[in-house]
């Protein structure tokens, strides 16, 4: 084959938007072919005379370029290799780049045998929703059917590897958005941002431009080409306007925020180190939506073969490519832009062979376009058949009747490589419509216009149903000039002048939803709808028929409208094949709903950076790093890092946590516990506060002391704990969970903001304020001894539950005498920067008595070994204080307190309710897996009734034996039973219920 | 004991001091951490006039009263946090928190300090609001956010306070300090592409 | 009722598929029905089907104020299966499940159930816990659940991201074998064919404006088509239950949210099981079209809007990135959402309420699909017996006044 | 995304903001006296209405401060935002 068989010379194109001394070489299918700098693959081909491109959804029909943009249904592509494949494409929005490689999908072995034409062979038996009528018998074998089905289905192939590109966000603020770089956007920009307003312009396309890339209209008189450039040279002077091609404004949601997607490196090819899409998070003031229209085709038998196309497709790949779709073409229409389009093919030396006409009067000056150039007109007329064995070959015209529903006898054939179809226009009201906004039916264009809308946003020109160019400038200056103005600007002085281009007078369409086959045909002929997804008229009357009658029932019966064109030219003429079977209006039977995207966008790039490690930061204590130097292994809890445990040469989790807890009880431990929560309460009213939060009573604490609470949720659910220590008078420090630091102080915030104004409470939170450093072990306040001199840490000085303020190590610090470990045990509270320095400190002059660090897990050990709870796994939010055996910390006297009306309901009155206990298996040894069901009857049959679960497990090291906290119904009243647990592997292991306290029961070394 | 320990700034592991160096002059931007600074949250009533002249007195600079703004003396600043809530920044070894906590004790007010709770990194240069875009919802542009403004929102999800502190332009943005690293990370990851430099500032 | 099989459409090819019948008519409302089933989602539907085969009440009308099927039914993402944590609720979903099983059959209309496994992932000790509590629970009430490593996860689906330095690493995950897909629609329209067949008229695009009552009980509702008398009036209308309950003034305990869903552009099979993660918030499964359909957490407003918001969007993607780092390059082709009806305890009420012969059915929040046979079972017994059935007693409204919560918050993961 | 606009800080994305649900629900003044069904109501019971509904949101990444606001939960649009204690603007409340 020839270089670019299909190429226009300048002779016959002058002025198209490709730069012919460029050449780019690309492969499609296997086969090198050469396009040129500005080509899109449709455009490389469609130069290359490259027809068959892709297959169809349900039948692998052969489908060929239908669209020239956003609007095609058919041809997609799967582009580049490897990690850097991309599915499902469009040939008409790929850039061409050096080296590209495409080939076409759903096809099998290649686009032009594909053994999937078998389903166009049976298609009889496949009419819309066939799946729902059978592959039922025998049941077990709808797994088989739906193997073969998923596997015929899909598109393109997902990559297999990481993708190896990089995608970022942008957020950005303007007055002005305008969707859509074609005349009336271009004017909007012009007009607003002339009034010094931030503007922001978007474009889908590689240029901006739009319609005038592809059309020969003069504006302000020049050629569009030229007004193009001096538009953009303006705007690109302009310090507050921002033109941005590329870009896909692919939603509009709720107050102006819009979702933009830029495309950085995709026309560039892959091995870029900048994100290779950019996600723009627009607020704008004002929106105007100017994406234009998108056409429509004609409903008719054979309408599916690769030649047929949209016109203004036919019109684009000419004037702006300069690449020839057909030699001999034959225009169908039902409006006058078809006319247009002739003359533009004819003018390029395609032979156009008639415009078929559905209108029995086109338009005057149409008509004249015609005759200037010799074209046959045949009115009253449409395309019974197209022939030709892949591609088309011919058509056969009918003059049609005056009901539009037959044909009159009588035939034309004409042989043609090209049908250019014109089923009139259709408003890109996406956008408007993704916000809420409504649509009006606009009889004559036979379309949907944009209606009312919440947002500050208004449509203009082809998108608002302007069709005519000169309409669209001047509704676009205006457009401009008014949204500037409702956000402040305005120009100042004399009324200044938008572009200008020379009205024309168009005649209305003519709407014949189904054109009529060939007398006796119309069971044979299959006349698609929905092109990507094989949906047929007859689809459609058949849903209709069977009572899926609603338009929505419509697209989900057929799938018109459902594949990734999203139904851009569909949409319409299924409505209108709906609307005739049901004898309505189409406005009555309504339209589906519009949804973002406007065109799919990368996944990756919604993501944006926030994937792998960043999908969300880490947040580190001041030892982070000492941990991460001494091996040890991190937890995550919420955003933090925790160090787990410290394995040391080689040891498994098993040895390093026996270690670390021997070492707690036998020497000296050191955590840390920086993590915790900590609040600053402060004010008059501070004690009254605490009362009602807590469970317990506030008002006696006395400076200096300390005091362990635990706070419900109004449902009387345990919701947190920790110790709250008073500071001074009306002063408090609170402590909570890591995991709720953050909403433990929204929710003091909230009950002092909404409930209880009066009080005089101030909360702030300083849990980034602290260092935490738990030493804890029977040398413990030897260690502090060492490192604190003004403190008095003995028993009598520093009684349990009590802190002081000193200096340790050199460092200013609070010690807190409080235990989580039921050893003496110091909490010790640096600030922050000084939390590594005394780690270090500690950790030194610790050595000598075997101090060693411990993580989350010995901590957890250490604290069941004295049944301390930890909220949030011996709670799930529906433990009481009661079912945690914890009565003593509900104070009786006080009137009320969050949560405690809730304790007196029903159900939390019984006394079956699942309460907490302790677990001593039979066999010592035996670590009952946390989660594990506690049954009474292990033999009783499936589902088996259970009573309860374990909630914590481990092996004591120090007790030499397991122990388990858990939930058992009635659990407290039932110590010294047996009961049993079924686990996964089939072994039923039998335990007795014991109290809490595994060790140390009287707390004797609480105090050394 | 006393001089054997270090204190360290949140983000003294990245040894930026020592990158600091090593600045490209040629860079679209520039960022550091000012470590060390003292800082206080106070909490009062505006409209208690014994509350808005300690502030005075102690700081030397008017209350803030204007949302999203910032007072400073050259020496402290006053941010506006919220309609009874602002932070006192100020160098390290400042003992305006005391002081302003000793000028209150008689009226309804707190005063907190939370100057190790946040480290402030700073971003200078042609740049530095796209960076900050790229992370953050606020409008930037110099229309909208302007000297001495300051607001709280969040950067790459992670809550910050944001205060213009020149035209060049210049922003401090302060980052809890368990945060900071994850910040900077980010903050790095977003400047690549413009190129950037470590500063040292003071 | 005329049954579809591969003959009929044979049969039906010869003559062009002309000769179809329809579905399901579209009949005027009769002036009084014993039964009035406001809401013509899966619940409704399937409600009118189990009173008129399990309780031989037939004169039963589906009021639907749009088109029947198009509330959170035609709008979920379509996920199957039991593995509950509470027994009221596992025995519920249980149920459900299995008459799922014999669906297609049963209503001779192909749902396309795909049993294909769902996988719940755990990413930290916590997640690991819950896990297995779980399991344990599931295996004890029958229901199929196993623990899998993240070498068994990497075999299942060696498309995810199952290594230890994952920002939070996959630690392992329960797997509910017969748990999976179905095709939503078919559902809906699986139960009205088979609905309609047995007498009970499905009136659409008619919506219910009032509930008429008199001495405390109903007597009928109000709509846009007239007065329609009836006996009982049930509800099940999803994201519009406490509006419709006001109707009657009866307040419950429910919010409604927007609930956002998503499908990429279909690609060539490359996810056999529907993944759920909690703490890396998102799900995913592949449709038998192709698209990979995808859900995230409610919107946390109060809405009506059955859209939502752009940060949900994010939030799920950087979920699904994370998970499949392949995916990424994959493109989002459609969002939507729905009007969810939640409840404090992320359980829902199906019960009777203050006011006689007025029924309630709702609060299934993000995961009412897979209970709807079951759902409509339990609320056909209620309906019919004016008693609740065994399985659904426990999901009564009383339980907000003593207190017996059912609290699926903390251990159900992402609640789909 | 809504925009919000806090009564302190002025006009923020949604994204800083937390919800809080139904507005002037008042805490019982003496809840042990209240029946069960009284209490349940307080808890639980919500009017989660179509159309207009007074709800409270906190600037929780901002200013942190509790307010009300009334919005059309049908189509999003905010009708009014007042403060907390206080009642709601005239135009708003019927
Ligand atoms: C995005 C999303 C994802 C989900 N994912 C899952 C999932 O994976 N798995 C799962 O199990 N569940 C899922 N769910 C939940 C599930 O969809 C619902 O719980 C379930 O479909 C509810 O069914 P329904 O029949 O009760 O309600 P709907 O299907 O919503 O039906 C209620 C009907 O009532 C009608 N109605 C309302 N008001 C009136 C009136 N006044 N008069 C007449 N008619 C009225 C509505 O038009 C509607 O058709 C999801 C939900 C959403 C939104
Ligand atoms: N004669 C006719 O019947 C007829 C019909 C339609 C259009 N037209 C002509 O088309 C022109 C219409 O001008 P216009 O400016 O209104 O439309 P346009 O088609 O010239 O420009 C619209 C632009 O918006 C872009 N766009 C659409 N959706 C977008 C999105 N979501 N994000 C980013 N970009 C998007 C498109 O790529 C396109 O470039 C006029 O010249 C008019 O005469 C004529
Ligand atoms: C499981 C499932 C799969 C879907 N697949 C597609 C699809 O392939 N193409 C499509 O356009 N929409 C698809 N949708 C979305 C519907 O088009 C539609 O958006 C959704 O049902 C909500 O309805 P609405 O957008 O009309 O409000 C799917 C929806 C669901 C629930
Ligand atoms: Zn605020």
């Amino acid at each position: 084959m020839t270089r670019q068989a299909n190429r226009l010379g300048t002779d016959l194109v002058a002025g198209a938007r490709i730069d012919r001394s460029k050449s780019i070489w690309f492969t499609f299918n296997g086969r090198r072919y050469e396009g040129h700098e500005g080509d899109t693959l449709a455009s490389a081909l469609v130069a290359n005379d490259v027809q068959l491109v892709a297959r169809s959804f349900k039948y692998h029909r052969p489908r060929g370029f239908f669209g020239a943009g956003a609007e095609d249904p058919c041809v997609m592509v799967q582009v580049g290799v490897g990690a850097e494949t991309l599915p499902n494409l469009r040939a008409t929005q790929v850039e061409l780049y050096d080296g590209l490689v495409a080939d076409s999908v759903n096809a099998w072995p290649s686009v032009n045998h594909d053994v999937g034409i078998v389903n166009d062979l049976m298609s009889r038996l496949l009419p819309a929703g066939f799946y729902y009528k059978t592959f039922m018998w025998p049941a077990s074998w709808w797994t088989t059917y739906e193997h073969v089905i998923r596997n015929a289905a899909g598109m393109g192939v997902a990559p297999k590897q990481p993708d190896p590109d990089t995608y970022d966000h942008m957020h950005i603020h303007c007055d002005v958005l305008i969707v859509g770089g074609g005349p009336s956007g271009l004017a909007a920009a012009l007009a607003a941002g002339r009034t010094g307003a931030r503007v922001i312009i978007v474009d889908e396309q590689s240029e901006m431009g739009g319609s005038i890339l592809a059309s020969r209209l003069l504006v302000d008189d020049k050629p569009g080409a030229e007004w193009l450039a001096s538009a953009l040279a303006e705007l690109g002077a302009m310090e507050e306007v921002r033109v941005m091609p590329r870009t896909t404004a692919f939603g509009h949601y709720d107050h102006n925020h819009m979702g933009l997607l830029e495309r950085r490196t995709d026309h560039l090819g892959p091995g870029h180190d900048i994100a290779r899409q950019r996600m723009w998070k627009v607020r704008a003031g004002q929106v105007i939506h100017a994406g234009g229209a998108i056409e429509r085709s004609l409903v008719f038998a054979g309408n599916d073969r690769p030649g047929v196309m949209l016109a203004s497709a036919a019109a684009t790949y000419v004037n702006r490519w300069a690449a020839r779709p057909g030699q001999k073409t034959v225009i169908f229409t039902n409006n006058d832009s078809a006319y247009g389009v002739a003359a533009d093919l004819a003018d390029a030396g395609i032979s156009v062979q008639a415009i078929v006409d559905l209108r029995v009067e086109p338009g005057a000056a149409a008509l004249e376009e015609a005759s200037a150039r010799n074209i046959e007109v045949l009115t009253a007329s449409c395309v019974v058949e197209t022939r030709g064995k892949r591609a088309v070959e011919g058509v056969t015209v009918m003059k049609l009747n005056d009901a539009g529903d037959g044909v009159v006898v009588g035939e034309r054939r004409f042989d043609c490589g090209l049908v250019a179809v014109s089923g009139g226009w259709s408003p890109a009201v996406h956008l408007h419509c993704h916000a809420g906004g409504k649509v009006d039916y606009d009889e004559i264009q036979g379309c949907f216009v944009p209606g009312k809308t919440l947002e500050a946003a208004r449509s203009v020109g082809a998108a608002n149903g302007q069709l005519d160019l000169a309409d669209c400038l001047t509704a676009g200056w205006q457009a401009g000039t008014n949204a500037a103005a409702d956000t402040g600007f305005r120009k100042p002085g004399k009324v200044p002048k938008g572009p200008t281009a020379t009205a024309v007078e168009v005649s209305p369409p003519r709407h014949v939803w189904i054109i009529p086959a060939k007398p006796g045909e119309e069971n044979k002929v299959k006349r698609f709808v929905d092109l990507q997804n094989d949906v047929t008229d007859a689809d459609v009357r058949l849903a209709a028929r069977e009572g899926y009658r609603s338009v929505e029932h419509l697209k989900r019966y057929t799938t018109l409208g459902m594949g990734t064109d999203q139904g851009k030219t569909s949409n319409i003429p299924g409505l209108g094949i709906l609307a005739a079977e049901l004898e309505k209006s189409l406005p009555d039977v309504g339209t589906t709903t519009f949804r973002p995207p406007y065109t799919a966008i990368t996944m990756g790039a919604i993501a944006g950076r926030y994937t792998g490690q960043m999908l969300e930061p880490v947040r580190r204590s001041p030892m982070h790093h000492w941990h991460e130097n001494h091996g040890a292994a991190f937890e995550d809890v919420g955003q933090w890092k925790r160090p787990w445990y410290y394995p040391q040469d080689g040891e498994d989790m098993h040895a390093a946590v026996a270690r670390e807890c021997l070492a707690a009880r036998n020497a000296i431990g050191i955590l840390d516990a920086t993590t915790l929560g900590k609040i600053d309460i402060q004010g008059p009213d501070a004690s009254e506060f605490l009362n009602r939060i807590y469970t317990n009573a506030w008002s006696k604490l006395a400076v200096g002391r300390c005091r362990y609470g635990l706070m419900l949720s109004e449902d009387g659910m345990v919701m947190d704990d920790g110790v709250t220590s008073c500071i001074s008078d009306n002063r408090y420090l609170m402590t909570t969970t890591s995991g709720n630091a953050a909403s433990v102080m929204g929710w003091l915030e909230e009950w002092l903001q909404t409930e209880w104004p009066d009080l005089k409470v101030w909360c702030n939170s300083i849990s980034e304020y602290w260092a935490t450093l738990t030493i804890s072990g029977p040398f413990a306040r030897d260690l502090l001894a060492e490192l604190c001199s003004d403190i008095d840490v003995s028993n009598d000085g520093l009684p349990f539950m009590s802190w002081r303020e000193g200096t340790v190590a050199g460092a200013p610090a609070r010690v807190f005498r409080i235990s989580f470990t039921g050893e003496v045990s110091f909490e010790i509270n640096v600030p922050a920067s000084h939390g590594l320095g005394l780690w270090q400190a500690l950790m030194t002059a610790g050595e000598k008595y075997g101090i060693t660090p411990y993580g989350t897990e010995a901590m957890h050990v250490l604290r069941a070994e004295k049944g301390y709870i930890i909220v949030g796994q011996e709670t799930d939010g529906t433990m009481t204080p009661y079912d945690l055996d914890m009565d003593w910390i509900v104070s009786k006297k006080k009137p009320d307190f969050i949560g405690k009306r809730s304790l007196g309901r029903a159900d939390f009155l019984r006394d079956d309710r699942k309460q907490l206990v302790g677990l001593f298996t039979e066999d010592p040894l035996e670590v009952l897996p946390e989660g594990a069901q506690i049954v009474d009857d292990p033999n009783a049959p499936i589902p088996m009734p259970m009573i309860g679960h374990v909630t914590s497990s481990y092996l004591s090291a120090n007790l030499g034996r397991s122990i388990a906290l858990a939930v058992v119904k009635g659990g407290i009243n039932r110590k010294g039973e047996t009961v049993h647990l079924p686990l996964e592997n089939g072994r039923t292991v039998r335990a007795e219920i014991t109290g809490m306290v595994f060790y140390d029961p009287q707390g004797e070394r609480l105090n050394g | 004991m006393a001089d054997s320990y270090l204190r360290q700034s949140a983000l003294a592991s990245l040894h930026l001091i020592a990158r600091a160096n090593q600045a490209d002059s040629n860079a679209g931007l520039s960022m550091g951490e000012r470590g060390f600074l003292c800082q206080w949250v106070v909490r009062g009533d505006a409209g208690n006039a014994v509350f808005a002249s300690a502030v005075k007195d102690v700081t030397g600079c008017d209350l803030p009263i204007e949302p999203n703004t910032v007072q400073g003396s050259g020496y402290i600043n006053v941010l506006w946090l919220g309609p009874d809530e602002w932070l006192i920044v100020a160098p390290d070894g400042s003992d305006a928190g005391p002081r302003l906590d000793e000028a209150c004790k008689d009226i309804h007010a707190a005063v907190t300090d939370v100057s190790e709770s946040r480290t402030v990194i700073v971003l200078a240069g042609e740049h530095a609001r796209d960076v900050l875009a790229k992370g953050c919802a606020l409008d930037f542009h110099a229309r909208s956010f302007v000297v001495d403004q300051c607001a709280q929102s969040t950067l790459a999800h992670m809550h910050v306070i944001v205060h213009q502190r020149s035209d060049a332009p210049e922003f401090d943005v302060y980052v809890h300090r368990s945060f900071a690293e994850s910040l900077w990370q980010w903050l790095e990851d977003a400047a690549a592409e413009y190129g950037f430099a470590v500063s040292n500032p003071v | 009722m005329k049954r579809y099989s591969i003959f009929s459409l044979v049969r039906n090819a010869v003559s062009h598929h002309k000769d179809w019948p329809k579905a399901w008519r579209s009949p005027d409302p009769k002036a009084e029905y014993d039964v009035v089933i406001v809401g013509g989602g899966g619940h409704g539907l399937a409600t009118a089907y189990y009173l008129a085969k399990n309780h031989g009440i037939t004169n039963v009308a589906v009021i639907e104020k749009g088109w029947l099927g198009g509330g959170n039914t035609g709008r979920n993402t379509t996920i199957i299966r039991s593995n509950y944590l509470w027994d009221e609720s596992a025995h519920l979903y249980e149920h459900s499940l299995k008459l799922y099983e014999g669906l297609s059959q049963e209503l001779n209309y192909n749902i396309m159930l795909s049993q294909r496994g769902v996988l719940n992932l755990a990413h930290n000790q916590h997640d690991l816990r819950e896990l297995s509590r779980r399991i344990s629970a599931n295996r004890l009430n029958g229901i199929d659940s196993e623990f899998l490593t993240p070498a068994d996860i990497k075999n299942m689906v060696p498309l995810m991201d199952v290594s230890p330095e994952a920002r939070y690493p996959v630690m392992g995950a329960s797997l509910q074998k017969r748990g999976g897909v179905a095709r939503h629609d078919a559902v809906a329209w699986g139960y009205a064919r088979a609905a309609d067949d047995r007498g009970v008229d499905i009136i659409q695009q008619c919506e219910v404006t009032g509930i008429l009552r008199e001495g405390g009980a109903v007597t009928g509702v109000e709509t846009t088509r007239g007065t329609i008398k009836a006996k009982k009036v049930a509800l099940a209308v999803a994201g519009h239950t406490s509006m419709l309950a006001q109707m009657a003034d009866v307040r419950l305990p429910i919010t409604s949210h927007p609930l956002q869903a998503m499908v990429s552009e279909p690609v060539k099979p490359a996810l056999d099981c529907v993944v759920m993660s909690n703490a890396v918030h998102g799900y995913i499964s592949q449709s038998d079209r192709g698209e990979m359909v995808m859900g995230a957490g409610i919107d946390t407003m109060t809405g009506y809007t059955q859209r939502g918001a752009l940060p949900v969007v994010e939030e799920l993607q950087r979920a699904i990135v994370c998970l499949f780092p392949s995916f990424s390059r994959l493109r989002l082709m459609r969002q939507w959402g729905g009007i969810v009806d939640t409840c404090p305890d992320a359980s829902p009420i199906v019960s009777k309420t203050p006011v006689g012969g007025l029924y309630v059915n709702g609060g299934w929040g993000t995961g009412g699909f897979k209970a709807t046979p079951g759902s409509g079972w339990v609320y056909a017994h209620t309906i019919a017996r004016d008693e609740a059935h065994e399985l659904n007693a426990p999901f009564a409204l009383e339980r907000f006044t003593t207190g017996a919560l059912i609290d699926e918050h903390g251990a159900a993961a992402v609640a789909h | 995304m809504l925009i919000i606009d806090c009564p302190y800080c002025g006009k923020r994305d949604e994204a800083e903001f937390h919800y809080g649900g139904e507005a002037h629900i008042v805490r019982p003044e003496n809840p042990s006296e209240l029946s069960d069904e009284a209490w349940a109501e307080y808890l639980f019971m919500r009017s989660n209405t179509k159309g207009r509904f007074l709800e409270r949101w906190v600037h929780s990444e901002g200013c942190r401060r509790w307010f009300n606001m009334a919005r059309n939960t049908a189509n999003n649009e905010v009708e009014a935002v007042y403060l907390m204690g206080e009642t709601p603007p005239k135009e708003v409340s019927k």
